[in-house]
């Protein structure tokens, strides 16, 4: 270990990072820190890690399931040298302070050891109740894994139910059954928490109108989501629970214990239903029938996320979902159907309605459970009226006690994409209270030179699991080691039993040493899960780990076959031989590794650029920092206040002076970009800067995209034509500037989605709903007895937000509501502003003389900025022209391009607090590329044949990257650290000129021939 | 006078010309060509005789075209660029004229898709304004195409086709130009249902000057029935019938459409008689030529001039 | 032909069809054992060569599995494959050949129920077309490379 | 580019059935860059040979090469090695190709395994469109960059017939009228006038109309 720089700070390397809670923000933390070499230990009170997320079928806004997506993030925990993955542990107690805590960790019995644990399932075929498994419904569907890629994979035993040991004991094949296994009690240093528990969902049994819990047919809208999963308890059929029957008309109800006032109510908005709810609804149809008629009961659709109002039209629109604004009061049951009626009030004429559905769905948001708060007065961090962890107002993963970071649900409510980015800012944060990254030593190769086996005829060693009875209980393992024995080149042929126990490990290790092979064969389990592994048993041995086949005999023969033994043996034979013949064919292939430019550039200097700048230099990166205006600041300049009181002006001064005097950060403004070239990790970008347009280039190894939005300005509701119609922007600063001006006011109207929600802008702009209610509160403080309206389509006060509109009704602001198609229409005569409105309630116009008219005209993307941007850097943007991140739920702040990362409002309209944990979330996912020396690109990329390319173009038109072209010398190249390895190229390639690499042509011929040659 | 055509002398008395057409028989029925002559003899001043019209093999132009002449009439021999290279269609010229055949069209004709025999190869070895071309150069030099000599030369009155409606507008007074300055005496034009652009088409040929330099029979179709009118607009190419005009037709009931039909040529007429430019009138009543005599006398152009 | 058991090839993708199978192993739902499978990065690496060299070697039918239709991991592979794939079918058919021995299938890495149902189907239509007219020249073919 | 087409099956099975060895060789030119005769489609071939004939109870041997480039002898002579192991050779190239493989191998059959098509120039991946007659005397120069002779259906050469209808020629609404991309063109680049000049009839005797063609370097010939 280095001798640490400053040994009077509290830094240390040979700390760790503790985060508690293993749900999808947990674990992005947490491998953001492991990927930027930082020691981590996770922790999860469930005996698997993953959290709600997988418990979902599908999510939004890309309505995939998506756990081939999250499942690499999963298992990729287990490669991770940095990480320590420790499930059914809680934290009991915390000592000390930032940098140097002492937290005591209890590990509760698995009574299963998880290295021996082969997840075979006998456990639970013989004990289904002893097996722990939580997820709704019906908790023993169907494989009793909490998903298909569930991390760690082994099951957990609930001692209590058990009362046969020996009998348990004898059907674990593994040996994996520790009945003596107690509670265990460590104490480990760590330098900083994140803390990322979320959140339980509320339970609506407690309400006495909505019969949940009473009415089978009346779900939760997790409930539901088990209900349509694959993994669920229905194998993915969406039936009624009541008679297995597909419903033909399901109803959603919104804000079930949201947004009330009633006993058992919150008051906050849990930001997702209004989503989750589109989603089922949308899910239903596509998947189970056109027909099937879906209802949504809301009161605001809150689709304010990014291009989450597209996805409420393609509902509404393309899907046909019926929404009515109306908050049912009741539930009945027909106690003979099991059908439901609804019972609620119609908006436009004041009556009640009646409507019977086959189920309904009751749209339920989060809750901080008694466990979590808990834990917060064992970490010593302050809640807020909530529950949820108290934050800064300009950091929201900073909470009351230094050195302890939050994310995710347990700050406030949020879905998917917001967990994500608060995750990797919360890494970010937890690693400041770490050794900068460019302090820290490299990590050492632990594998011995690899041996040079080009010249030697294929020597192959097959070494063939039995997995307990798993494998050898199907079929004869011995026929096939005698098999495989007698096949061309192969001269070693044994059966292993375990092959993933670290004894089989070491006697394969052994063998190949031995008998000097150059080929192995593993015949064992899914080469998804266990291929790594052996992977990295062959560079132990000498050997690249390319030469290595796992052949599939458990997840696709025995377990697939397990009742027809002769079948599995005849395919088992099969499968070797295609294996044995392939790995003949297989060669040591290089891993495309690349040296990094560990320097960063952050594109605009506003809140966002800025924070991310400073986050990336207190690391040691050298930053630079370019803005296109002469001065730092950007749009947060002009803001003075934000919604929960704060003074924007002082802060951002604050701001600017700290990355002025940074000595990593070279701000360059007045600067424009102007070239791109290079590739991930050295990159070159050549800026012209001053008044003088000086042409300067800058290596860097990442890139930072911070170019915000602008304010929109359209030309609606006379905007432009009297000084009383001004925007929300225009009003904060008279507030601030001018409360004499405000004084004089008796009435103040304001429209809401000015400009957005329209067809040329079809997205919410997101802010404006608080921005007018922060304004009015505002005005309201001035002078009690000023009128305000504000007239709007849905209000999307989210999270907290919410108590800010409670307050402003209770404070006698009126809210009233308008359609798109019934706009209200703004009159200017004699110099004075009336604006019309037809009130829905009322049934009628009404007619306001107003003293200010307030504009929320919310923001636009920068279409000129993002589009230069987009053509230089070879990067997508949305159809409103906001950049277009690589996945809108799982990776929100990297983009496509390999080491190009957007924060703040060029993602897409956000507040400043969310502008500032985009930007700690950028530097965070920056800093796990530029902690490394190198880049890991991996070994399967196309590669051309220079001699047989005949330069037709056809690669550089099918690939999916654009990354192929024709060189100086005329024949395409495919850059190797840019290629994706999908081997598109390859079979499109009418000159046979390209091959993917550990996919060749020729191997998958031997493969083939290894099926059908095979058998003589 | 260039030549002993009729249509020429009709023309040059400043008297408005009339013209229609027959189709020759898909078979060797001379009666049919005498047949369809005589119905319209009476009320025109000379008959196209068309070839292999629409690509579909029939009675060669110029053999219906000798009927024609045989019967004492003035046949127009009808020449399209699409079967012949120019060899076989200066041949043909030669004998027709050799058979007292003194007026000639010179046209692309559709193409070899749209006939009984897509298989064919179009030869299209000169296009229609080379034909005029060559023509003219047949008459006014005495010369072959290719240059050598003609022991005396064919005098044909030359014809060229002029559609005022096809893409792209702007190039079809330029086009007429062409042909104009190639040698063109007088031009039929596409069927003409759209007036008011006709009207436009016809201005900027007068400002062009070109009313000085050729004589522009305008196309008349009478339409038979609703359902023929909105056939014309979306599947014949290069035509424009306006809406207002199928409404019309379909404003009446299906018996009434074909005088409703006829009704529109007459009025059409007799607006284009007034529009300057327009020397005559080209009328096409596509197997429905017992209806000419009526359209002539309700348009007041009968009786024609005799010379 | 009621002893006909056909030898089935299926290029499944790795991030779905792939994943698919081991789910319905990891479910222990039974599909025939005649599905032998090749897995590959994306189905867009598919050649049709790779489907026709199968058949000629012997398989009795050949699938080609990927994601489902716009979840490609690499944008479009799957629909690049189905393209193929129909072109193969075509080739096929000139040649007098079932195009049905050959197909396309797509999926998520959830769908094990599916693929084993996928699975079945496609082994079943086999069995209905009956053994892959050439294999019994491959058999001779072999024996004469062997002797 | 010459651009070709995979001719069907049955024709090319008819040719080769006489024979048992088949040398089917490709071209790693034009065939290969429209996807009608390169390496792959000669694998492709040669596999869905061996499988007709296969079915037939017939074990044919086929020798698939490649050879850079047909129509020029030092490639074609590249086959010697093979060529008396082959009783008939089936190309993928050209015409060109397969005729000078004919004229090296006389003793052999020679058969084509593409239709020619024409030059063609790509539109965009997988579609090929026809750009050049190669009448031998080019008029690009003054009809704005763009053909008439083979892009227009009548090769007209003073301007659009009266079959065209927005912008699309009368034989088809997918097909482009080549004097409204002339006239744009002109237009645009204001040469409007040259529009306006009769354009003389065509001397078809560069085109081939005067016989086979040939060209000649006297300073490259030997």
């Amino acid at each position: 270990m280095q001798k640490l720089k400053n040994s009077e700070d509290n830094k240390s390397n040979d700390k760790s990072v503790l985060v508690i809670g293993g749900g999808v923000g947990g674990i992005r933390s947490a491998l953001d820190l492991a990927e930027s070499r930082r020691n981590v230990i996770l922790i999860d009170k469930s005996y698997s890690i993953g959290g709600l997320m997988t418990q979902l079928d599908r999510t939004f806004p890309t309505n995939n399931c998506d756990l081939c997506t999250i499942s690499p993030h999963l298992s990729e925990n287990t490669r991770q040298i940095h990480l320590d993955l420790k499930p059914m542990t809680q934290l009991e107690q915390l000592t000390g302070e930032t940098g140097n805590f002492k937290a005591t960790l209890v590990t509760e019995p698995r009574y299963i050891d998880m290295d021996k644990c082969t997840a075979c399932g006998e456990c639970y075929k013989h004990f289904p109740e002893a097996v722990r498994f939580t997820p709704g419904l019906d908790p023993r569907a169907p494989t009793c894994m909490r998903y298909p890629q569930a991390t760690p994979y082994a099951f957990s035993i609930d001692i209590e139910k058990i009362t046969d040991i020996t009998a348990l004991k004898k059907v674990c094949k593994a040996d994996a059954i520790i009945s003596d296994d107690t509670q265990k009690k460590i104490v480990i240093d760590v330098a900083s928490i994140v803390l990322s528990v979320g959140a339980e969902m509320f339970d609506p049994s407690v309400l006495d109108n909505f019969g949940s819990g009473q009415f089978e047919n009346v779900v939760t809208g997790l409930e539901y989501e088990r209900i349509m999963s694959a993994s669920g308890p229905f194998q993915g059929d969406l039936v009624r629970v009541s008679d297995k029957k597909r419903p033909q008309k399901v109803a959603w109800i919104q804000c079930v214990g949201s947004r009330g006032i009633n006993k058992a109510d919150v008051p906050y908005c849990s930001g997702v239903c209004c989503m989750y709810a589109l989603k089922e609804a949308m899910v239903t149809k596509e998947r189970f029938a056109e027909s099937i008629e879906t209802t949504i009961f809301y009161m605001d659709m809150r689709t304010f996320g990014k291009d989450y109002e597209l996805y409420l039209n393609r509902a509404k629109n393309d899907y046909g979902i019926r929404m009515i604004r109306s908050r049912p009061h009741s539930i009945i049951e027909n106690s003979k159907t099991k059908d439901l009626s609804i019972t609620y009030a119609v908006e436009e004429a004041a009556l009640q309605k009646t409507e019977e559905f086959d189920m309904v769905v009751l749209s339920t948001g989060f809750r901080i459970p008694e466990t979590t708060i808990d834990l917060a007065n064992r970490l010593g961090i302050e809640l807020n009226p909530h529950n949820f962890a108290k934050t800064d107002h300009f950091n929201p993963v900073v909470t009351s006690k230094p050195g302890i970071y939050v994310c995710g649900v347990v700050e406030s409510p949020k879905d998917i994409p917001e967990t994500m980015v608060q995750a990797s800012a919360a890494a970010s944060m937890a690693a400041s209270d770490l050794p900068a990254i460019m302090d820290m030593p490299e990590d050492e190769n632990t594998f011995v030179p690899e041996r040079d086996v080009s010249g030697e005829e294929p020597k192959i060693g097959v070494f063939i699991c039995d997995c307990g009875l798993d494998i050898g209980g199907v079929v004869d393992v011995d026929k096939l080691v005698e098999f495989a024995g007698t096949r061309t080149d192969v001269v070693v042929s044994q059966a292993v039993g375990y092959g993933c126990s670290s004894d089989s490990m070491a006697l394969i290790e052994a063998s190949i040493k031995t008998n000097n092979l150059n080929r192995v064969v593993i015949g064992g389990c899914s080469p998804r899960t266990h291929e790594t592994k052996f992977q990295d048993l062959m560079r132990r041995a000498g050997l690249n780990k390319y030469l290595v086949e796992i052949v599939n005999l458990r997840d696709q023969n025995t377990w697939a076959h397990m009742g027809q033994p002769k079948e599995a043996l005849d395919k088992a034979f099969k499968l070797l031989g295609i294996g044995i013949s392939g790995v003949r064919k297989s060669r040591p292939l290089m891993d495309q590794t690349l040296p990094m430019n560990q320097n960063a550039l952050v594109v605009g200097g506003g809140v966002t650029g800025m924070t991310a700048a400073l986050q990336l230099a207190g690391q040691g990166v050298k930053v630079y920092l370019v803005e296109r205006a002469p001065v730092l600041g950007g749009l947060a300049k002009s803001i003075r206040k934000t919604i929960e009181g704060d003074d924007v002006g002082p802060f951002m001064n604050q701001l600017i002076d700290d990355v002025t005097a940074h000595e990593n950060i070279q701000v360059l403004t007045r600067s424009i970009i102007v070239d791109h070239s290079g590739i991930p990790g050295r990159f070159k970008t050549g800026i012209q800067s001053g008044p003088r347009m000086n042409y300067m280039q800058l290596d860097h190894g990442v890139t930072i995209l911070a170019t915000g939005a602008l304010q929109n300005r359209p030309d609606a509701y006379g905007l432009g034509t009297h000084n009383s119609i001004v925007t929300q922007f225009d009003l904060d600063a008279l507030i601030e500037d001018d409360p004499e001006k405000i004084k004089a006011m008796n009435q103040v109207v304001m429209i809401q989605c000015v400009g957005s929600r329209e067809p040329e802008n079809p997205n919410c702009s997101r802010i404006c709903c608080q921005t007018a209610i922060k304004n009015a509160l505002r005005i309201k403080a001035i002078d009690p007895d000023i009128q305000i309206f504000i007239l709007y389509r849905d209000i999307r006060t989210y999270g907290f937000q919410e108590d800010y509109y409670r307050e402003a009704r209770n404070l006698d602001i009126k809210f009233i509501k308008f359609s798109i198609d019934n706009k209200p229409e703004v009159w200017v005569e004699n110099d004075r502003v009336s604006v019309f409105v037809d009130d829905m309630i009322l049934g009628r116009k009404i007619q306001f003389e107003t003293d200010c008219l307030a504009l929320s005209t919310g923001m636009v993307a920068d279409d000129e900025t993002t589009e230069d941007l987009s053509m230089m850097f070879h990067l997508p943007r949305t159809l409103d022209h906001y950049f277009l991140e690589d996945h809108v739920k799982l990776r929100p702040v990297d983009m496509s391009v390999r080491g190009f990362f957007i924060a703040g409002t060029t993602h897409s309209p956000k507040t400043i607090r969310e502008s500032i944990t985009q930007a700690y979330a950028a530097a965070g996912r920056a800093q796990t590329l530029l902690a490394k020396k190198e880049i890991n690109l991996g070994a399967s990329i196309a590669k051309v044949d220079g001699t047989k390319c005949a330069a037709c173009l056809i690669c550089v038109r099918a690939c999916p990257f654009s990354i192929p072209y024709i060189n100086e010398d005329g024949y395409s190249y495919i850059d190797p650290a840019k290629c994706q390895g999908c081997g598109v190229c390859a079979a499109d390639c009418p000159a046979k000129a390209i091959q993917l690499l550990a996919f060749e042509d020729d191997q998958i011929m031997a493969k083939l021939d290894g099926l059908f040659g095979g058998m003589n | 006078m260039k030549t002993e055509s009729k249509l020429e002398k009709v023309l040059t008395s400043g008297a408005l010309a009339v013209t229609s057409e027959v189709g020759p028989p898909r078979g060797a029925i001379p009666e049919k060509v005498r047949q369809k002559a005589t119905l319209i003899k009476d009320h025109v001043d000379a008959i196209n005789v068309t070839d292999n019209q629409t690509a579909m093999v029939r009675m060669s132009s110029w053999a219906a075209g000798v009927i024609i002449k045989q019967m004492g009439l003035d046949p127009i021999l009808q020449m399209v660029v699409r079967d012949r290279n120019r060899l076989a269609m200066q041949s043909d010229i030669i004998g027709a004229y050799s058979m007292g055949i003194n007026t000639m069209m010179c046209l692309s004709g559709d193409h070899v898709k749209f006939g009984d025999h897509p298989m064919a190869n179009g030869v299209f070895d000169l296009d229609s304004v080379q034909l005029v071309q060559t023509v003219k150069k047949m008459r006014d030099e005495g010369k072959f195409q290719g240059g050598a000599e003609i022991k005396t030369p064919p005098k044909m009155f030359i014809g060229a086709a002029a559609n005022p409606f096809a893409d792209p507008f702007e190039l079809r007074v330029m086009r007429l130009a062409k042909k104009v300055k190639a040698g063109a005496d007088f031009i039929q034009t596409q069927c003409i249902f759209n007036l008011d652009k006709f009207e436009k088409y016809m201005e900027m040929v007068c400002d062009r000057g070109l009313d000085q330099q050729v004589h522009l029979l305008a196309g008349i179709t009478p339409m038979k029935s609703a359902g023929m009118a909105r056939y014309m607009k979306n599947k014949v190419p290069g035509m424009d019938v306006p809406d207002e005009v199928i409404k019309r037709m379909a404003g009446v009931s299906k018996e009434e459409q074909p005088e409703e039909g006829i009704k529109i040529a007459i009025e059409s007429i007799q607006r284009l008689k007034e529009v300057k430019g327009v020397h005559g009138f080209h009328i096409m009543a596509i197997e429905w030529e017992e209806k000419v005599p009526q359209i002539v006398e309700k348009a007041g152009l009968f009786p024609r001039p005799v010379l | 032909m009621e002893n006909f058991e056909p030898e089935i090839v299926a290029f499944c993708c790795h991030y779905c069809a792939y994943t698919a199978a081991d789910m319905a192993g990891s479910k222990r739902i039974s599909y025939p054992s005649n599905v032998k499978i090749i897995r590959i990065p994306c189905t867009g690496k598919v050649d049709a060569i790779h489907i026709m060299k199968a058949l000629e070697k012997g398989a009795d039918g050949v699938y080609v599995a990927g994601c489902l239709e716009g979840d490609c991991h690499f944008k479009n592979g799957n629909t690049r494959a189905r393209h193929r794939v129909e072109y193969v079918q075509k080739y096929l058919e000139e040649l007098g050949w079932e195009p049905e021995r050959v197909a396309m299938m797509n999926m998520s890495a959830g769908m094990g129920e599916f693929f084993a149902r996928t699975a079945l189907e496609f082994t079943q239509k086999i069995k209905q077309l009956g053994p892959n007219p050439i294999k019994h020249m491959n058999i001779n073919k072999n024996q004469k490379a062997v002797s | 580019m010459i651009t070709a087409e995979q001719k069907p099956l049955n024709e090319i099975i008819a040719y080769i059935s006489p024979y048992d060895r088949i040398l089917l060789v490709g071209c790693n030119e034009c065939v290969t860059v429209c996807s009608a005769g390169g390496r792959k489609e000669v694998g492709l071939l040669a596999s869905a040979l061996n499988l007709h004939f296969l079915k037939q109870g017939r074990t044919i041997d086929i020798k698939e090469m490649t050879l850079e480039r047909q129509c020029d002898p030092e490639y074609v002579e590249e086959l010697v090695s093979e060529i008396d192991r082959a009783d008939a050779i089936l190309s993928m190239a050209c015409g060109c190709g397969v005729q000078t493989i004919a004229e090296r191998y006389k003793e052999k059959p020679v058969f084509p395994a593409v239709n020619t098509k024409f030059m063609g120039a790509s539109e965009s991946q997988g579609v090929w469109v026809e750009r050049c007659k190669g009448c031998g005397d080019c008029m690009l120069g003054i009809t704005g960059g763009i053909c008439p002779v083979a892009r227009c259906s009548k090769h007209l050469l003073n301007g659009p017939c009266g079959g065209t209808s927005n912008g699309m020629c009368e034989i088809s609404p997918d097909v482009e009228c080549a004097w409204c991309l002339i006239w744009e063109r002109l237009k645009a680049l204001g040469m409007e006038n040259r529009y306006e000049e009769i354009m003389e009839a065509k001397d078809w005797r560069p085109a081939g109309g005067g016989g086979p063609r040939k060209i000649i370097r006297e300073d490259l010939s030997l």
